[in-house]
């Protein structure tokens, strides 16, 4: 590594400036890439995923949208199939509702209804999560809910490297990409976020695969599968349990379509103890199908499940009960005790 | 009107304390005595309350992620919204809902934080209250960047093709967040919407609390009467930005020094002078404003907060026996992240 | 049983009557109810769903309304809030993208969002299911969409049998339902059913209690999980393994929310093996959820782990590829196979 | 004009033919050569022909659930398509789209089957044109039951605020399956949406071609020129069901004579013959669109049924390396159900 390079990765970068930097990059080599979005210009977009695009691209290229989603994320849809690489930014997830038509039955099927004949290049960025009391509609993940509908693929970064090396790979790809930001990770001034995904980020551009899950913590007696927020807190646990010399691997799936089944198979294989974690509702959604993935494949490596995710329940507003059923580290640490003790 | 006007004002200038001084010394949208966000609407009170005057107990109302001079004026429990605002047990949703969604079904209030979704809601009361042969009213508000949302749009036509008793309330303070009305709509207007599906659309074109009431006067008439819905809009002038922490970076000083100077509460202050009402008497409805106020909010502090397990109830008002929301099985530490 | 009764139980309905004598009969005891839509009225729904109820009722209780799904059915729940019990139908399950916020935003969520003090009593209904080659965006089930997402109880019923039980309690349930009833199974004049959603129903009105699972069949060897039109295709499987000695258990969820875990777990402790077969995509979905449910509980019990779903692509037009990825008999013969050989 | 309606006509009829006759001896929606639903248009021909006169191969058209005289109209491939609508590997999507999925970006011709689900795609098509800088334009069709959704309505509000190049156009055949136009809507004139929105909007109100021609000139040009969009509406006669095996019994039968009567084609015959058309030569014109249309369908006929394990394809252009959609792991019966 040259000298300068060094330097480059030592540099630190939150998530929404590795986000940026990666869309900057993408804008500045390509004339056909644009960034639709309520409040993505002047104000820089609210979960800064935009911030300082306007002033180099001018408003052609970063432009404010009618409160329209239907509207504006379909008018992505058919610019991208004149072959334009729109990325287009859905403010919450939870306004997916509003739009979903365009989103599931257009964006992500036109491919396969035409036989490939049209493709769909474009990026629909969304911010997820809580943890900050915005209440039922402003809260949720809505992970499984992308991930369960076919041909879009899912990706949902937790640390700054991944952020941009997935960007750049989301403006690339040729099919429409659902990219799902978690907004503890970005490091807003008004929203301090943890410690963990500010990471050294290289300036070059650079990609990461999707389908290609990180195990950001390796160890031997149990496998924690997460991503998004989680993966800080699922290593937060693992630290704790590490002083009681219970060693878990924690493992970021990073893209949950594709999903990335090798990894997670071959760390069961080595634990033997499952332990799925994430911070969309758990029925019917991620924790279930990476159990029964491992389930199918490999149930005789398997000796204890565990799974901890929101129970059910629409986010509530008061803290206590918020934090009741967000998954915290300690909901993770005894999760894997439990699994550990079976 | 001057009363509802006058609480609702003091109201969002406390709350605005209450909730930046727990974010001090460096804004933490987590902080706090009030948790998320807040949306205020000092400067909107006149809409608000120059339709709701018009309103009674079982007429419904629904209304946007900013709600509380809505509520105000709709006459919604002072003390229980304050207690939900600040997450407590005894708030109108046990602290479920927060401030975005604020439930009294005795004053006939409901809100909705996604844009424009109070409209389809909205509609339905109206169409209970016409299968009921009651003569009972619904009014939708909204802001005007809601105004190109297919929920509104929708609403109006569905509304008008059925005759349904329901008035549309666009509160207009030109902006949503950073984007200037000009930006996103061609009109300017935002009434004109109400042409395409038949509607009467009418502007009320400055917060004037009684060019307001004259207006709704007409439309929730209209409405009660059986001869169908109407399209208001009311330019508003809101003092304080998107929300609570916005730097509003993106509004030109002059916009935010115009709001402050279109006071309508002193101008309604004026019309009522002239009216022959005296001083002393408008300082006395403050005075009385300023007491509930302060009450409301030292009530709502002392309540306590809900216990973390009340997280798992009211998914459902008839849960399946046996089944609960799934709480998990193995121990559980939660409820101190 | 008194003779009558004897013949109210021998009088045999195709699926559509028997929902739509449950909906006259709470018609006629409640004046409250009523039932909105597209081509409700004079057509009498699409796929029959409210047949002959437009004589009986009129207009202003068998309502037909514009395509405005997010009006229509946002003012549904504006009625149910006012305390009316609206049933509302959205044609096909695929149209739920022009109108999702209201129904999990709104519909499903106010209950607790206002802490309980408000109740959303209505019936959301829609039309499920392929297999007469209606393409991507006419053939989903979309089962797991709804089920994962709180604050909605979900049924599919099989027969008529199921159909006007589980709909009686569908409208009397103060809390919102969504009831998917499949296409293929109406019984309408032109899509002909298979044999067994005819069954015998009784004249009078009865109610099938949410969160009950029927064994449609008993069996020793594998326990077949499954619901609506695949029940049927289960149980023809089942016959077919029987005749080389495979007993297999067919189990009818008939409600995904809430879930009758107990059923499966029972089952799954006699046979060993689970096989999860359902028209929905196979990821993050209904599969998933029942194999890590008796993962979580059950792990010691499972002896072989097999799913049968729609594999995650977009429904195709053509009859050899729908015939493909929808799964039939012999898809789910050759699966009880694997898992018995396992 | 005349040549492209007088292949949609004979092409709908033949479909027709095709379909029901695979139907007997009882209509059962899944038997016979062309699969699934099928919603045919003979009658509308005059709205789709007058406004694709105007446009060329790289303007983009997006059409609902009843595409194929508009798919005529756009030029594109009627062999691919048809081989699509029976379901042949050798069709536009392979067999996967069906008919009310029929793709040609050579055409520019897109569909959606979810009502005025074409509309922002369309809408996005004119931004990318005007991005590029380009004079291409954008029409997305749909029925007159289609302008009370969302999709259409906010589409509106989108390319007005945008000046986009898109041209909207409504076909108004009064039904929306079983429900009257006047059962879904107050306007009678759906163009008057257009003016909420600061759009002009004009209605043709009697389908006939050439006045179509006329009005679609103009909105095409307006668009061309940069000017912004329009919406038009055209009254149609439909002559057919909703979609095949539709028994009609809601539709009075003087609407159906009346549609009967009323043949746009005929029309058109008769405005080409009084401008000194010869007879023989729109009678050469219809028989070159017989002959074009009996060669597609024979040719589609011909061509092979998917494999079925083409199914598990075109998910993606970029599948991930490794990762195809899931086939299951246990010997796969399939096929033949
Ligand atoms: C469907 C949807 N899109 C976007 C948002 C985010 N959002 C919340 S308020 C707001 C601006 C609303 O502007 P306006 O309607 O004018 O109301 P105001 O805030 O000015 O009172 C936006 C975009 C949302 N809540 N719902
Ligand atoms: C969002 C949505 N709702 C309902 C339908 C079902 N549907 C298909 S066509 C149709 C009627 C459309 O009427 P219109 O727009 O006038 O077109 P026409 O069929 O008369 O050509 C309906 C309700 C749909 N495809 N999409
Ligand atoms: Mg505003
Ligand atoms: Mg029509």
């Amino acid at each position: 590594m040259s000298e300068q390079e060094q330097r480059a990765v030592e540099r630190e970068l939150t998530m929404s400036r590795a986000m940026v930097e990666a869309v900057a990059h993408e804008m500045r080599e390509d004339e056909e890439v644009f960034y639709m979005g309520e409040d993505v210009a002047d104000y820089g977009g609210i979960f800064d995923s935009t911030e300082g695009l306007l002033e180099e691209f001018g408003r052609d290229r970063i432009m404010d949208v009618p409160i329209s989603e239907t509207a504006y994320l379909g008018a992505a849809v058919g610019a991208a199939q004149e072959g334009m690489r729109p990325i287009a930014e859905l403010m919450f997830v939870d306004f997916f509702g509003v739009a979903m038509d365009q989103i599931y039955n257009q964006m992500a099927k036109n491919t396969y209804m035409s036989g490939g004949a049209v493709n769909v290049p474009m990026v629909l960025t969304a911010a997820v999560g809580g943890t900050y009391n915005d209440a039922a509609q402003h809260s949720q993940t809505l992970y499984g809910t992308f991930a369960h509908l076919p041909g879009m693929k899912v990706v949902v970064p937790s640390t700054a490297y991944d952020a941009k090396g997935l960007m750049h790979n989301a403006i690339r790809d040729d099919d429409p990409v659902v990219y799902l930001f978690h907004k503890r990770l970005m490091g807003i001034g008004w929203m301090p976020a943890p410690d963990g995904p500010k990471t050294p980020v290289p300036e070059e551009e650079y990609t990461i695969p999707f389908g290609s899950a990180d195990v950001k913590r390796e160890g031997e007696d149990a496998t924690v599968v997460t991503l998004g927020l989680h993966v800080h807190r699922a290593l937060e646990a693992a630290d704790a349990l590490a002083e009681d010399g219970i060693d878990a691997e924690v493992i970021d799936l990073r893209t949950l379509v594709p999903l990335d089944t090798e990894t997670i198979h071959e760390s069961v294989a080595k634990t033997g103890r499952l332990v799925v974690v994430d911070e969309d509702y758990q029925s019917y959604g991620v924790t279930g199908e990476i159990i029964a993935s491992v389930a199918e494949d490999g149930l005789a490596d398997l000796e204890a499940v565990e799974r901890v995710a929101v129970p059910d329940v629409p986010l509530p507003y008061a803290r206590p009960m918020e934090n009741e059923v967000v998954p915290d580290s300690e909901d993770i640490e005894s999760a894997v005790r439990s699994a550990h003790d079976a | 009107m001057f009363e509802e006007m006058a609480t609702a004002r003091y109201y969002e200038e406390r709350l605005q304390e209450e909730y930046l001084e727990g974010k001090q010394p460096a804004f933490d949208i987590s902080a706090g005595p009030i948790p998320g966000e807040l949306h205020l609407a000092a400067g909107q009170e006149a809409a608000a309350a120059g339709v709701c005057r018009h309103l009674r107990d079982d007429d419904t109302v629904t209304a946007p992620h900013r709600p509380h001079h809505v509520a105000i004026a709709k006459g919604v429990d002072l003390k229980r919204m304050t207690a939900e605002i600040f997450g407590r047990e005894s708030g109108l949703s046990s602290g479920k809902g927060g401030h975005m969604h604020l439930f009294d079904p005795d004053a006939g209030f409901a809100c909705s934080g996604i844009i424009a979704q109070g409209c389809p809601p909205a509609v339905g009361a109206g169409l209970a209250a016409k299968k009921r042969n009651e003569d009972s009213v619904a009014v939708a508000f909204l802001g005007e960047g809601a105004i190109s949302q297919g929920a509104f749009l929708e609403s109006l036509n569905l509304a008008a093709v059925q005759q349904l008793p329901v008035v549309f309330v666009i509160e207009d303070n030109d902006w949503a967040i950073s984007m200037p009305k000009e930006r996103v709509t061609d009109v300017a207007d935002g009434s004109r919407r109400a042409g395409g599906f038949d509607m009467p659309g009418v502007r009320v074109d400055y917060d004037d609390a009684t060019a307001v009431y004259d207006a709704a006067k007409e439309a929730v008439g209209r409405a009660r009467a059986g001869n169908g819905p109407t399209l208001l809009e009311v330019q508003v002038h809101r003092r304080m930005g998107h929300f609570m922490g916005d730097p509003e970076s993106y509004r030109p000083d002059e916009d935010v020094a115009a709001a402050e100077q279109r006071d309508s509460i002193e101008r309604l202050a004026d019309d009522l002078r002239s009216e022959g009402v005296e001083d002393d008497e408008l300082e006395a409805i403050r005075e009385e404003a300023r007491e509930r106020v302060d009450e409301a909010i030292e009530w709502a502090k002392e309540q306590p907060e809900p216990d973390p397990d009340a997280a798992y109830e009211d998914v459902f008002v008839n849960p399946p026996s046996g089944v609960t929301a799934q709480e998990p099985d193995h121990e559980l530490a939660g409820g101190d992240d």
